[in-house]
């Protein structure tokens, strides 16, 4: 039970850590700064878990979302319809590359390599130098303020209630998360996995335009190298929110905590903390360390 | 501004280049800092050259209250977004080396066009009779890397004795490089020169060697390692060539500029244009005892040195 | 009063099988099926009919699992033709078979580990989605499983990994019997008994008879030949990949059975032949992490204890806590020679997927398979060709991959790695799982003799006759020893009285 | 032609056969000109990833969540600890790679530590140790590029009829690797903690144990490693190791070792590593942009897997 609650216990952790060191950062504008540029990590880290969740890998999340990028800021903006249909034809790609693993028997760890390196050199030949524009409402969405509560907290909750209630909640979402737990019982029991696959690859695929979007929307224009550390970045945030490389067993609640909590610990609170440049990176990693290490005393004084 | 507080925005320290830079910056700031022409200037880096770490940092510097950000950027673009929000809450942001395009922010460049096109015309004096060319490109999709290759490019049009018949990608990084040039070597005819974007001129040789081809002409990048073996191959048979590198010592450039803009001059253009730092056959010499070993040559920019290079940009 | 009611049902079932062929839930007509150089079906007929529970028993590698997934549609005949209710299946598959009523509960059982129970029914009922279907759910396994087992202890949202292999087992066989749109006809058990104490297996068998008295029909397979004679209409033995005999249940017995089977002749109740030993030096001494009175379990070289009570009562923790114990002190537990231990849940306890028999039996010996530093090839083949000819692994090559081997047969892997290690203490977690009845008897001939050598074995089974085996016998509840039983004050009375006594 | 059967199905198989096409496709394209030495330079180039790659093969078969992300810091660290230790100095090009070892050894033992004591999961463990090793190698190299002993550096560059000396080591080195991997008690325990770690446990292989030098293994591989890139290359840095993240994965999973744990293949990483160099150097030879030839790296990998198809489960 108490495990479950590790991943917000670890956000909590570093909430209150940055409290500490800056009180003013505890503030609407605060959170607004902070976790704006959480939600596209925490949309990526959804779609690599729905990956994981079928006891894959994606390792070209990172790329895809940079690609995703070049496109939003170039295609979607002048030629609307052309950006959708890219973009709609990339999910459909990633639909594809799932049919391809279950049919050939492949291991996606190689496959989404490669596709890592396919999707980086379509974002350079999109767009061969930084710029771009990102559409004006999407940069109007993202810049959205709400009353009371900003706007990445209330992207976050959207999120992992959407996700939450999809793959958790409905009758599909267990065929999805059985297919990672035991695949041959599913096909006894009548199910495809080539539909499990392609469905799950497919909505990682979806999950990744989204982060791409949001990420564009926020930084307002493009970059081919701009999401390259989103596949490290998305994987960690999917195991820091309690999810296991295999057997299905997953956690979209977790995700969407443990992506906020990695973009909590990895800036703001480095941030705060003014270390010596050269042991600023080195303080990145004792972070994560610290926050981990938290949560073990915890899940062994519960064994 | 005795009151002011100045932060540093850097995606990256993991080279000598930005090494240096650190150091300039540091050596400079601390003691503005130590003459209370400031009241702080902190020093913050990220690891990875990612957009989206530097962007966050970004913010997060506005969260802490500074007046001014000096930065050196992952994107030229992709950060607008976050520098624009600093500006709106009246910071003033300064970029330099790796720039950004957002109006509000001011840029120190180095004009890398124009250093491109330098590389041919000086491999035009010591190959006169023109060649075929090997180009070893910077890291794809970056602004810096399209500009000196654009330079080239015009270089190589108005010189049409030279030819380019490869061109590799490394990434500004010497292992890179001299990995690709080691590729792509058995499989080209003779090379005359290289032309590349600085830093990688010692791989490029390294990789020459290891194939057992003739030594090219290599322009080179400043580096410590670059000049010396320069100054080897010159005293072996009079080698001759070139080395062009922006300056790391800039970052204090930049520093004086938030520090100018932030006692109120308001008459500072939002783009300022630095020479970049060069060394022909007769003076690389002398540098090269002052650089620290491994390290790269660079300068360092007082306030009166700034004062002076903005007067120059004030048409 | 449930005998003679069973009696009409029997006498009924035959008739509908002698008299209309049409009334066949499903047939099979001459079915072959090779795996590579194993031929594992070899022209089979099997047919069974609507309101018959058809008993299936056979050696381990017979056949049986290969010829019910035929059955199932979860793997397709080389040759022979399959009918269902008299009309011949051109495409026969998973949800053909489903559609026509036909489940099964397979060997290796499946389950999804990371999904709940209710979750885990889910699946097998297409038509359990939309509003509230998590409610329908759970209402509809927990129904089943208070059905079957009343006194079953399993939450709807327990999730299925966490439950014991006994609980897994039950809620696998009440989910083969719930039923939303799709017919029910005819539910395949495949050793369903294997991981259930006797009185949990009793519950499912009676509940079988009662299912079966409403029409339905049932394959049950079982190496415990009582459960089969006393359960089953009739009784189809298999040998080798063909079927050697069919024939009314009544006109069985034990010994025919097993002469049918191919197995050694069938034997007497191992009588006193334990003859008093005197105890050798302290192996184990062991209390359970729960117990609170002075019991503990003690261990001397040579002797062979059992460890009793309702699956899932501490048994299996024990054994694994002095597996431990053995590599790193412990308090509480002290023991003082080598270890090793033959699992019972042989998917996540025994087995190592990717390898070979050969390699699969070695890994617990490799320290003395070594000619210098490298572990020798000859050496370790040697090992596993002495334990394939000692307790009979089926199988071409000892140089196959382990799952090529039917369950049987990877469980007798898993004892030759265990007896074939330098380990003084052999710790055995219900071992006998799907073991064949001949290779049993032959087992417990050589536990007695390794004892009798020296070897200490200490040994969890959830079927009462094994104890007859053991020296003594320790009886489980609720992670406690609630009794110490000597083998000659050994009844089933008094094992029953023990678990379920108030001792909390 | 059964043997020939037999071969294809060795998933090892594919990753030499596209190294083999690709090496015929720039042949084909340059005309036979410079074929024999794209193969020494393929050669030369591609030791340094299977030296690291048998690490993480290592790492990898341990199981799923099994990876080591800390290898590109601690090659960076370790190359700048030979060379200081080295100092130029041909005396001490032993002690220096001793030094080397030791520091990648301790690094492997420091991510164990974390990944056991406080049970962070391997990936985030290595990851978080990746960056601190990376701030000591900053605060230690202070980003220069410090050059190896000429002897050093020579010998890195050793080669006999054109066959670099330092590949036939390390097949030599992986001869060794693989017969660890079979005939051994630790590849043998490796192997099982792979498929089932409870298995593994129960019978009666010692997991902390096996798991610790599985770790220190491929920490010192990655040290050895910077050592002797800091000598290929002429220079220490942080970044020499930088490719090495990704490629020592490629050339694992390429190569046919499952990352569901339990089956690794030794041969298969030198036949990924050679693809990978080749693959390189025939979309350098064609000249094509750095976008078409990510494209197109990324599209003949994902080829030559379809291609070579994977096996299916047993029951
Ligand atoms: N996937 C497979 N690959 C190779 N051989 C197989 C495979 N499945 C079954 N076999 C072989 O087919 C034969 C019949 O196996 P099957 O599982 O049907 O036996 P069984 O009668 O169910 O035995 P048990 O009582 O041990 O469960 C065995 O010799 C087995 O080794
Ligand atoms: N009590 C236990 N129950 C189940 N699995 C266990 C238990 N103890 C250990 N294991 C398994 O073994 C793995 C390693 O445990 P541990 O390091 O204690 O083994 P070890 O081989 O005894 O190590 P050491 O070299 O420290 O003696 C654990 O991750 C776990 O999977
Ligand atoms: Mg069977
Ligand atoms: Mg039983």
């Amino acid at each position: 039970m108490l495990r479950s609650l590790l991943p917000a216990l670890s956000l909590v952790l570093v909430l209150l850590a940055i409290a500490w060191l800056n009180p003013r950062a505890i503030s609407y504008f605060g959170f607004s700064l902070m976790l704006n540029l959480a939600i596209p990590i925490a949309l990526a880290t959804i779609a690599q878990m729905f990956v994981i969740a079928g006891n894959e890998l994606d390792l070209s999340i990172g790329t895809f979302v940079g690609f995703v990028g070049c496109v939003t800021a170039t295609w979607l903006k002048d030629a609307p319809l052309i950006g959708v249909l890219i973009l709609l034809g990339s999910i459909g790609v990633y639909a594809l590359l799932g049919a391809l693993i279950h049919l050939r028997n492949l291991p996606s760890i190689v496959v989404t390599l490669g596709m890592s390196f396919v999707w980086q050199g379509l974002a350079i030949l999109v767009l061969p130098k930084p710029g771009g524009k990102a559409p004006d409402w999407l940069l109007s969405l993202m810049a959205f303020k709400p009353p009371l509560v900003p706007f990445p907290i209330i992207a976050a909750l959207l999120i992992a209630a959407v996700v939450h209630f999809g793959l958790m909640r409905t009758s599909y979402g267990v065929i999805l998360r059985g297919s990672g737990g035991n695949a041959a019982a599913l096909e006894r029991a009548g199910w495809s996995l080539l539909r499990t696959k392609i469905v799950l690859f497919a909505l990682a695929g979806l999950f990744g335009v989204l982060s791409g979007m949001a990420l564009i929307g926020i930084t307002t224009s493009a970059d081919a190298n701009i999401g390259n550390g989103y596949t490290l970045l998305s994987i960690a945030g999917v195991i820091l929110g309690g999810g296991e490389f295999v057997g299905g067993r997953v956690s979209p609640i977790g995700a969407v905590l443990g992506a906020l909590t990695l973009a909590l610990a990895a800036s703001p609170l480095l941030t705060f903390m003014h270390i010596p440049p050269d042991w600023q990176v080195a303080a990145n990693g004792a972070i994560l360390i610290i926050v981990l290490a938290a949560r073990v005393l915890i899940s062994r004084r519960e064994r | 501004t005795s009151g002011k507080k100045i932060a540093f925005s850097n995606n990256y320290a993991g080279n000598s280049w930005r090494q240096a830079m650190l150091d300039s910056y540091s050596i400079v700031t601390k003691k503005a800092v130590e003459d209370k022409v400031v009241a702080a200037a902190d020093i913050f880096t990220t690891a990875d050259k990612e957009v989206p770490t530097q962007a966050a940092q970004v913010q997060n510097l506005i969260l802490q209250g500074y007046d001014a950000i000096v930065i050196n950027a992952a994107s030229p673009d992709a950060l607008n977004g976050a520098i624009k929000q600093a500006c709106d809450v009246g910071i003033v942001v300064v970029s330099f080396d790796g720039i950004v395009t957002e109006p509000c922010a001011y840029r120190v460049v180095v004009d890398f066009k124009d250093m491109g096109r330098q590389e041919i015309e000086q491999m035009a004096k010591f190959q006169p009779k023109g060649g075929n060319l090997l180009e070893i490109r910077g890291l794809a999709g970056t602004s810096i890397d399209d500009a000196i290759h654009a330079g080239i490019l015009e270089g190589v049009a108005a010189r049409p004795e030279f030819k380019i018949v490869g061109s590799v990608t490394g990434d500004w990084d010497q292992t890179t490089a001299q990995k690709a040039v080691a590729t792509i070597l058995p499989s080209l005819p003779d090379i005359v020169g290289v032309v590349d974007q600085g830093g990688d001129g010692y791989g490029a040789a390294q990789a020459f060697a290891a194939a057992g081809k003739p030594r090219p002409t290599i322009i080179m990048g400043n580096r410590q390692d670059e000049l010396q073996w320069w100054k080897e191959q010159k005293d072996k048979d009079g080698y001759q060539t070139w080395s062009a590198s922006i300056a790391p010592g800039v970052s204090s450039l930049a520093f004086w500029v938030a520090q100018q803009v932030l006692d109120g001059r308001t008459d500072i253009p939002h783009d300022l244009l630095v020479p970049y730092l060069a060394f022909t056959q007769d003076d690389f010499e002398a540098e090269l005892p002052k650089i620290v070993k491994g390290g790269v040559a660079s300068h360092e920019y007082t306030q009166e040195d700034a004062i002076a290079a903005i007067k120059a940009n004030i048409k | 009063m449930a005998e003679a009611n069973a009696d009409i049902i029997r006498r009924d079932g035959a008739e509908r099988h002698f008299g209309a062929a049409s009334m066949d839930i499903i047939r099979l007509d001459g079915a072959e099926k090779h795996f590579g150089a194993v031929r594992a079906l070899a022209g089979v007929d099997f047919h069974v009919a609507a309101g018959e529970c058809v008993g299936l028993v056979g050696h381990n590698g017979a056949g049986k699992s290969t010829l019910m997934h035929m059955v199932a549609g979860t793997l397709m005949p080389d040759s022979g033709r399959i009918a269902v209710r008299g009309g011949i299946e051109e495409h026969y598959s998973v949800p053909r078979a489903l559609e026509l009523g036909i489940r099964c509960v397979f060997q290796e059982l499946s389950l999804c580990p990371n999904l709940s129970v209710a979750e885990n029914t889910r699946i097998n009922h297409a038509s359990l989605s939309g509003f509230g279907w998590r409610r329908r759910a759970a209402e509809l396994i927990a129904a089943k499983l208070d059905e079957i087992f009343p006194d079953h202890s399993i939450s709807a949202d327990d999730i299925a990994g966490a439950l014991s292999i006994g609980r897994r087992q039950m809620v696998e066989v009440a989910r083969a019997f719930t039923v939303t749109q799709d017919p029910l006809e005819l539910v395949i058990l495949d050793e369903p008994t294997s991981s259930l104490d006797a009185h949990t297996a009793g519950q499912l068998l009676a509940f079988v008879r009662r299912f079966v008295a409403s029409g339905k029909s049932c394959i049950l397979i079982s190496h415990l030949l009582g459960e089969v004679l006393g359960n089953a209409d009739r009784i189809v033995v298999m040998r080798d990949g063909k079927i050697v005999a069919s024939d009314a249940a009544k006109a069985f017995d034990r010994d025919r059975l097993v002469t049918a089977m191919g197995g050694a002749e069938a034997r007497e109740k191992i009588t006193a032949e334990i003859a008093k030993r005197e105890a050798g030096p302290l192996r184990v001494r062991a209390r359970p992490a729960r117990q609170d009175d002075g019991k503990e379990l003690v261990a001397h070289a040579g002797e062979i204890i059992g460890l009793a009570g309702l699956a899932g009562h501490g048994q299996t923790d024990l054994l694994l806590a002095i597996f431990a114990a053995a590599s790193r002190a412990k308090t509480g537990i002290e023991v003082t020679a080598p270890v090793a231990l033959v699992a019972g849940d042989r998917q996540s306890d025994g087995i190592f997927p990717q390898w070979s028999i050969v390699q699969n039996i070695g890994i617990r010996s490799l320290a003395r398979l070594r000619n210098g530093l490298l572990i020798s090839p000859q050496r370790e083949a040697e090992l596993a060709t002495f334990w394939r000819e000692k307790i009979g692994i089926r199988t071409p090559d000892m140089n196959n991959n382990i799952f090529s081997l039917s369950g049987g047969n990877q469980q007798k892997a898993l004892f030759a790695r265990a007896l074939g290690s330098d380990a003084k203490i052999v710790l055995m977690d219900d071992p006998m799982r799907g073991v064949d009845i001949g290779t049993k008897l032959e087992v417990y001939d050589l536990v007695r003799e390794e004892a009798r050598n020296g070897r200490t074995f200490l040994w969890y089974t959830t079927e009462t006759e094994e104890l007859d085996n053991c020296d003594h016998i320790h009886v489980f509840k609720n992670g406690r020893i609630v009794a110490n039983l000597r083998r000659d004050e050994l009844t089933e009375e008094k094992i029953i009285q023990s678990s379920f006594g108030d001792a909390a | 032609m059964a043997s020939l059967r037999l071969l294809l199905a060795k998933p090892w198989v594919w990753s030499f056969i596209g190294a083999g096409l690709v090496w015929l496709a720039t042949v084909a394209f340059t005309g036979g000109y410079g074929g024999g030495g794209m193969i020494t330079a393929a050669l030369s180039l591609a030791v340094f990833t299977v030296i690291v790659g048998v690490g993480q093969m290592f790492v990898i078969t341990l199981g799923p969540g099994n990876v080591d992300l800390s290898l590109p810091a601690n090659i960076g660290l370790a190359s700048a600890v030979a060379m200081k230790v080295m100092d130029g100095n041909d005396a001490m090009i032993v002690v220096g790679l001793l030094a080397a070892l030791a520091c990648g050894m301790a690094i492997g033992a420091a991510n164990y530590l974390l990944i056991r004591a406080l049970r962070i999961p391997p990936i985030i463990a290595t990851l978080s140790a990746s960056f601190i090793i990376q701030s000591i190698d900053i605060s230690y190299g202070r980003g220069l590029q410090i050059k190896p002993p000429p002897g050093f550096a020579d010998f890195t560059n050793w080669q006999v009829f054109g066959i670099p000396v330092l590949a036939i080591l390390t097949v030599v080195f992986t001869i060794g690797a693989a017969i660890a991997l079979q005939r051994m008690i630790y590849g043998r325990s490796v192997l099982a903690i792979g498929q089932n770690i409870r298995a593994a446990w129960l019978a009666g292989v010692n997991v902390g144990r096996t798991r610790f030098l599985t770790y220190t293994l491929s920490g010192a591989l990655g040290g050895l490693d910077g050592a002797l890139l800091a000598g290929y290359f002429r220079g220490a840095n942080v970044d020499i190791g930088n490719e090495y993240l990704l490629a020592s994965i490629a050339v694992v999973v390429i190569g046919g070792t499952s990352v569901a744990g339990g089956k690794a293949n030794v041969p298969g990483v030198w036949g990924a590593a050679l693809f990978l160099v080749l693959l390189l150097t025939m979309l350098n030879t064609f000249g094509v942009s750095a976008g078409v030839r990510l494209v197109l790296t990324g599209l003949i990998i994902v080829g030559v897997i379809t291609a070579a198809g994977g096996q299916k489960a047993l029951r």
